[in-house]
Parts: structure tokens; sequence; C-alpha cells
């Protein structure tokens, strides 16, 4: 367990001494923002779906493009070749760099949240603290990690391939089909001011997804790491 | 022993998860369409809104006549709705057949379908078993 | 180079005999499904593609089943005869998958009027059918040939993960794709359930017809390739 | 302050620290390494010549847990590569041409994140002892981009002692380095080789020849020449061109 945290902190540091990844990942979601909003002409009558479904489009492409700069920094000067020889599980490395990418994709995630209601609800009325925006993000939380644990998992492979960070997208986005449709469903049901039993099931399922991903995602990395030398 | 644990654990747990998302059903993770009372408990939020309708055609009720758009009336349960179309018919769209349409319903209550699907039978039959059928 | 040696599968004879075997069910099943089976009473002579569509979504479906158990074999044993198994059953099952989908627009388009929808059914085999593109993309994309299937199998295995999905998905209240077996199906008409029956058997055998023929083809490659070594 | 490369041990040369016995390694179709025979006794300094792509690095990712051999045994200190993979990782350190150090920390941080892994006492002396004696302590929370090449080598090659390895693999460790770097890891490795088994595969006839005390050529993934005496520079030449066959691999 010490060795995830080891990895956890060490992940956190190197970002925060870069300053690549955060600044990068906002700026792109704020770009995002800027292109639907002129792509929907500035309209104020977009409905909730459409906004829930905008919303998780971005988290995914800025989270996309953090979750490959990270394994490609691990890459510099191989230094993820020296991690693979400490003495730890390869599941514990996994579940560091995981960690490390949630706390980072979903920090992001809070920052651009607010910035997505305000632009498109506008007056955001009817838009309350306890029965908005925490679920929300409770939702947004859960729906992350099925995300980021398919997409830690398969960056550490796409940066290993010829086509590098364009495969990642591909390998992941098929994958993840299910996580988008609930996250989506239940993030425009809390827009509309469904009560929690309505979408309880959805969050069950999103729960499932993401024990499921992460569980074999941490037993396949043993295998997706090992060095093959062409 | 401890490694071939820490291998099999995490697979039962996987494969209960998906064996339960099987079998307790994925029950509402999407709608393709709602049924035409679920349409009319929505009225009038629901006016002008792109929707997906199923129903069965009620016998009878449709109306094709050259230079005029499709008529019929759609039934689900003890709720009827008025349907109007304009474009290509499904062949097996008749009467008793189950639709799908997909449109928007105006205020005076009758639906608007830019697009008319047919579901086809869950049930194959040949004519002569049909037949025989109906004799029996 | 003898090529005969690394074709694990090399019995002459047997190869004759599943090709005329295979030749003769698949005969007999277009037989069937134009002559024998009867014609369905609400959707016509246009229902008969269905024994087609059944059949190669059969096989497709047996195809992906062996890339996923020869990828959880190739990651365990590491050796090159299974991911070449997995390789090419993938590439077969994609080509039935493709089939399986034009037949089923065929069939769709008279029927319920329209070539494609976003029924759940129809939805899932499309996520299906990217997910194995993915999987043919990442070999031509992964570098050498270690790599390649280690990657390709780690890959087959999560995405099989999604085929029970598919399945479900059937079973899903309210989509428009018939549920003709099972509990909630409807049933069948026992001539045509001989007939489908027939066609399954057929494709079943024409799966392994071709996938042993890519292997051998695969193996060829690979002696050509690896002269000299 | 206590020079720490000189640490007393009660090894004794005789027992066998690494074996490998037929060993195999096939990437898809291709063999890498076909039934590679080798022997180190305890505190040997092993050379291992051979053309590119010889299988060398190979060999060496094998003896390191990196790569899972196909076929055959491989033993490091008694463990086995197949299963006995984490004791094995405590023992060994790996150096390579790549620093395989984080750019944008510091040189005191990378050498405690890979520190803290290990059960390592008394953490922060050690790693001051080690900065200090590769002459870095004062550039300590410099974070390594700024460090010149050589520092870098120097800190990479430091690191890998953080945990006081028995067993230590080099592959190709002088390619990149300047003349500067490269006397000083040959001086490190004078030093190490007292108490330490070491496989070191090189380019470099000259150091390779000087610093071991058995040497084998690999070439096409076979062991084509293996001997416990070393033989001079010349003497080697010839051994080596008569062994190694003509023509690149593919």
């Amino acid at each position: 367990m010490k060795e995830i945290l080891l990895i956890f902190r060490k992940d956190l540091l190197v970002e925060w001494r870069s300053k690549q990844i955060f600044p990068t990942m906002l700026i792109f979601s704020l770009l995002l923002l800027l292109i639907f909003n002129v792509a929907f002409e500035f309209r104020s009558d977009i409905d909730f779906h459409t906004i829930s479904a905008v919303v998780w489009i971005t988290f995914i492409f800025s989270g996309l493009l953090a979750l490959g700069r990270s394994f490609s920094l691990e890459k510099e000067n191989n230094a993820f070749s020296f991690l693979l020889l400490i003495p730890v599980s390869r599941s514990y490395i996994y579940l560091g760099k995981l960690l490390s990418n949630l706390v980072m994709v979903i920090v992001s995630e809070i920052f651009i949240l607010p910035l997505f209601l305000l632009f498109f609800l506008f007056d955001a009325k009817g838009l309350s603290l306890m029965d908005t925006i925490l679920p929300f993000l409770g939702v947004t939380v859960l729906g992350t990690i099925g995300f980021v644990s398919l997409g830690t998992f398969f960056s550490s492979m796409a940066v290993n391939t010829k086509l590098r960070d364009m495969m990642l997208p591909l390998l992941v986005f098929p994958l993840i089909i299910p996580v988008i449709i609930t996250s989506v469903g239940v993030c425009s049901s809390i827009l509309e001011g469904r009560p929690l039993g309505y979408y309880a099931f959805s969050l069950q399922i999103l729960v499932c997804f993401d024990i499921i991903f992460v569980l074999l995602c941490s037993l396949l990395f043993e295998y997706l790491i090992e060095d093959s030398g062409d | 022993m401890k490694a071939k644990l820490k291998f099999i654990v995490p697979l039962v747990i996987i494969a209960f998860l998906i064996s339960w998302l099987v079998f307790a059903g994925v029950r509402d993770s999407m709608v393709y369409y709602i049924t035409v009372e679920e349409l009319l408990e929505d009225v009038p939020d629901v006016y002008g809104q792109k929707v997906r309708v199923s129903g069965t055609v009620v016998h009878g009720s449709i109306k094709n006549e050259l230079d005029e758009s499709l008529q019929f009336t759609m039934a689900d349960g003890k709720e009827k709705i008025d349907v109007e179309y304009d474009g290509v018919i499904p062949d097996i769209f008749t009467d008793g057949v189950e639709a799908v349409v997909e449109g928007s319903i105006s205020t005076d209550n009758i639906f608007v379908a830019d697009l008319l699907l047919a579901k086809c039978p869950t049930k194959y039959e040949s004519d002569e078993a049909r037949y025989q059928r109906k004799k029996g | 180079m003898k090529i005969a040696e690394t074709d694990p599968f090399s019995f002459k004879e047997m190869r004759k005999a599943l090709f005329f075997l295979t030749f003769a069910l698949m005969v007999l099943g277009t037989w069937m499904t134009f002559f024998y089976a009867p014609t369905e009473v609400v959707m016509g002579h246009v229902q008969r593609i269905f024994y087609f569509h059944m059949g190669t979504v059969w096989a497709a479906t047996v195809a992906f089943t062996v890339v996923f158990v020869a990828s959880i074999y190739y990651l365990v044993k590491e050796t090159a005869k299974w991911d070449t198994l997995a390789y090419c059953s993938a590439e077969i099952g994609m080509l039935l998958l493709t089939l399986t989908i034009i037949t089923g627009s065929i069939w769709a388009k008279p029927v319920w009027g329209t070539w494609w929808t976003w029924d759940p059914q129809l939805t899932t085999t499309f996520i299906l059918w990217v997910l194995y593109a993915v999987y043919l993309l990442l070999r031509s994309g992964a570098g050498g040939r270690g790599k390649k299937a280690r990657y390709s199998a780690i890959f087959a295995i999560v995405a099989f993960v999604d085929l029970p999905v598919v399945y479900i998905s059937a079973r899903i209240k309210r989509g428009i794709s018939p549920v003709v077996f099972g509990p909630g199906g409807g049933g069948i008409d026992p001539a045509m359930m001989q007939t489908l029956l027939v066609v399954l058997l057929g494709f079943t055998l024409l799966f392994i017809l071709l996938l042993r023929e890519r292997i051998r083809i695969m193996n060829m490659e690979t002696a050509l390739y690896t002269r000299g070594r | 302050m206590r020079n720490f490369w000189e640490k007393q041990s009660d090894m004794q040369r005789g027992a066998l620290e690494i074996e490998a016995r037929q060993l195999e390694k096939q990437f898809g179709f291709f063999s890498v390494l076909r039934g590679v025979d080798l022997n180190v006794f305890k505190g040997e300094f092993l050379t291992i010549f051979g053309p590119n792509g010889a299988g060398k690095s190979t060999l060496l990712s094998i003896f390191s847990t990196f790569i899972k051999p196909s076929g055959g045994e491989a033993l490091v200190a008694g463990f086995d590569v197949f299963r006995e993979k984490q004791q094995i990782r405590k023992l060994i350190g790996f150096v390579s041409h790549h620093t395989m150090l984080y750019e944008n920390l510091t040189a005191w941080e990378n050498i405690q994140f890979i520190g803290a892994f290990y059960d390592v006492p008394d953490l922060k002396d050690r790693c001051s002892d080690i900065l200090h004696s590769i002459g870095l302590y004062s550039k300590k929370d410099l974070p390594v981009s700024t460090l010149s090449f050589g520092m870098r080598q120097r800190l990479a090659i430091a690191r890998t002692f953080i945990h006081d390895p028995q067993i230590l693999f080099l592959d190709e460790p002088y390619s990149g380095l300047d003349y500067r770097g490269a006397s000083l890891l040959t001086s490190i490795l004078d030093l190490m080789k007292m108490d330490k088994t070491i496989v070191m595969t090189t380019h470099n006839i000259y150091e390779g020849l000087s610093l071991c005390d058995k040497i084998a050529i690999l070439d096409q993934g076979e062991v084509v020449y293996k001997s416990d005496q070393k033989p001079s520079g010349n003497e080697f030449q010839d051994i080596y061109l008569s062994c190694v066959r003509s023509g690149d691999r593919k």
C-alpha cells in the first residue's frame, strides 16, 4: 500500500514541477467550451441532455490528453524501466499511476464544471448546491474512475506503439461507451431535477463498471508492461 | 498459492459483477422509445419535443389516400393517439402491427412523425401454420 | 523449407473432407432457405435473409470467442501459434460481422422502413464491430511481433467483456430487434428451425475451414519471412 | 565521511550466483536466445560481447526480470526468474545507457523516491552519502534537467546502489559516455568488483576486457565463445572475428 502512495506522490510532484499537463487540460477544455458554444450558435435553449453530453465529451477529450502525456513523461529517459526494477507488484504501479491520474483529471473537472454550467445555463436558475452541483460532482467522480482506469491502462500501451498518442482514443473510446452512456444519462437526470431514486440503478451500474475495469486492468497490467524488447 | 489467490479473487469478483449486470438486467440504461401512455403522461411538457414512441396500430384506423399523408391511430393499453406521417411506409406496416414513430406531438394532440418504423414479429410462422391455427 | 512442418493441422485427407462437407452443407442450407423453409406470414420472402443473417452472426460469435480464448492462452504460454489463431480468427470474425450488419440492414429496410436505427442491439453490434476494427488496427500499429501479439491479446480480453452486453441488449426492454429465441421470444415454425440449424452448422464449418486456411497462409508467410534466420 | 563503496562482506568466491541453462526466448516467431548456458560465480565479473541484435540486452533483461524467458531455466542468487521475481529484484541493480531519471525532480528526490521502495535503514543518511560520494551533494536540490550529461550519468549509476545490491547488471553502460564519464564509470566498477557479482554487455573492447574476470561472446542468440581467462586485446579480436558470423540478422 505504501508503494501506491509513493508513486502517487512522485507523479503529483513531477506535475507540480513541470506544470505541463494541468494548464493544458484546462485551456483545452475552455477551447472546447468555446467551440461548442460557437457550434450551437450561442443558443440558450439547449436541453439538459445535450449539456450533459457536451460536458462529458469535454471531460473525456481533455482527460485523455492528460493520460497520454502522463505516460510519455515516464518514457523520457526510460524512467519507467527503473520503476519496473523495484520489488513491487505491478498492479501497485498501475494503481499508483491510476490514483495520480484520477486526482489530476478530477481536479481539472472541478474547475471546468462550474464554467460549463454557467456558460450553458446562463442564469443558473434552479441550481442548488445540494441538489444539483454535489450529485453532479459525485457522478462525475464515478464516471471518471471508469474512464481513467481504462485510459491509464491503455495509455501505457499506446506510448509503446508506433502510432503513440494517436492510438489512445481508438483503444479507449469504444470500451468506455457504457460509462459514457450511463454518466450522461444520470447527469441529465440530475439537471432535470429528478430524485435520487430515479437514477439510483444507473449509479449501481456505474459503480459496477468501475470495479470491473479497475480489477481487470490491474490484473492485466503485469502482462502489458513486460518489455518485449522489439 | 498466495499469488494464485491474488489472481482468482479479482476474477471471481469480475465474473460476479458481470453476471449481476446480466441477470439483474440493465433495466433503465437506455430507453430506445417510450410508450403511448408515457407520452400522454408528459403532456403538455412534451409539446414540440422530439420523441420516439411505440404502440400497436389500431385495426381499421389506417387512412392512406393519394396526395395526402398517412394517418392512423396508435394504441397502447387504454391510451390512443392519432399519428400523421409523410414518407416511405415499411412493407409490413398494416393493422395490428407494432410501430415505432419518431417526431413530436402538436398542441392539438396529433403526433407528427418524421420516421415510421415497423417492428418485426418475434414469432415466425408460415402462412399454412397461421391458417391452421385460425381454423382450429 | 518444409511448409508442412509449420502447419499443425495439415492432414491432407481431413482438409479435403472438411472442404466437401462444408460445401455440401452450404448448398443444402441455401436450397432449404429458398425452397424448403415456408414463407413467413407477415414479412414475406424478405424474411429468408434471416437464415444467412443468423448464420453469419453465429459464426462471428464463435470467431470472437476463439479470439478471446486464444488471447488468454497467448498471455499465459507466449507461444506464437496462439497469437496466429487469435489473429486469423479475428480477421474472419470481422468479415462475418460485417456481413451480419449488411444483411441486417438489407432486411431492416423493407421490414422496419429504415437501413439503420440506434436500437440497443444494433448499437452494441456496432460497438463490437468497432472494437475488432481497433483490434486489427492495433496489430498494424503496434511494432514488433511480440509486442503486437501481447498488446492485441490484452485488448481482445478487455474487449470481450463487452460481448455479454451485446447479448443482453437484445433482451433489454423495448428494442426493435426481434427476440425470437429464449424467454420472452415468440418462437419459430419447425421447418424454419430445421433450415436455421442446417445453415448454422454450415456456417460453423465454413468458419473452421476459413480459419484453417488462413492459419496455413499465415504460417507460410512466416516461413518465408523467417527463412535463413 | 565513510566511503560507502567499500562495504566489507563475507562473500567468497565459489558459490554459483547467476545461472542460465538452455535459456530460450522467442519474440513472436523469432528466436532471440537459443539455448544459452552461462554460469557466474559469486564475486565474478563477466563481460558479454557480441554484435548488435545478438540477444545481449534480452539476456540481461531476463536476468533482471524485465522479460519472462520462453524456455529453459535461469537462476539469480538461487531464485527462479519465472516465479521469484520480487526476491531477485531486491538483490539486483541495473544500469543502462539510459539515465532513467525524472527530469523535473531534483537529484535528491530522484534518489529518495527509489530508495523508499527498499527497506533501506536511515534512508536520508544513505542518500546524502551517495550524493557526497559522486560529488553532487551541493547540487542535490537542482532539477535533473539542469545537470550536465556527465552528472546525470553519475547520478544514475549511483542511484543503483541505494539498496546496496549484491548483483549488478550493466547493459551497454559505456555508450554515450564521454572520456571523463567513461573513466569515472571504470573506476567505480573497479571498486565494485571487489565484492559484487557483475554482468556487463559492451562493445567497448578495452574497458570490457580490462575489468572482467571472464568473457562470453553471444551471436544470433547463442553463446559462441566462453572463457574463464581473459585474452589480450589482439587475441580477443581474432577470437571475436572467427566466432561471429558475418551478416546482419534481418
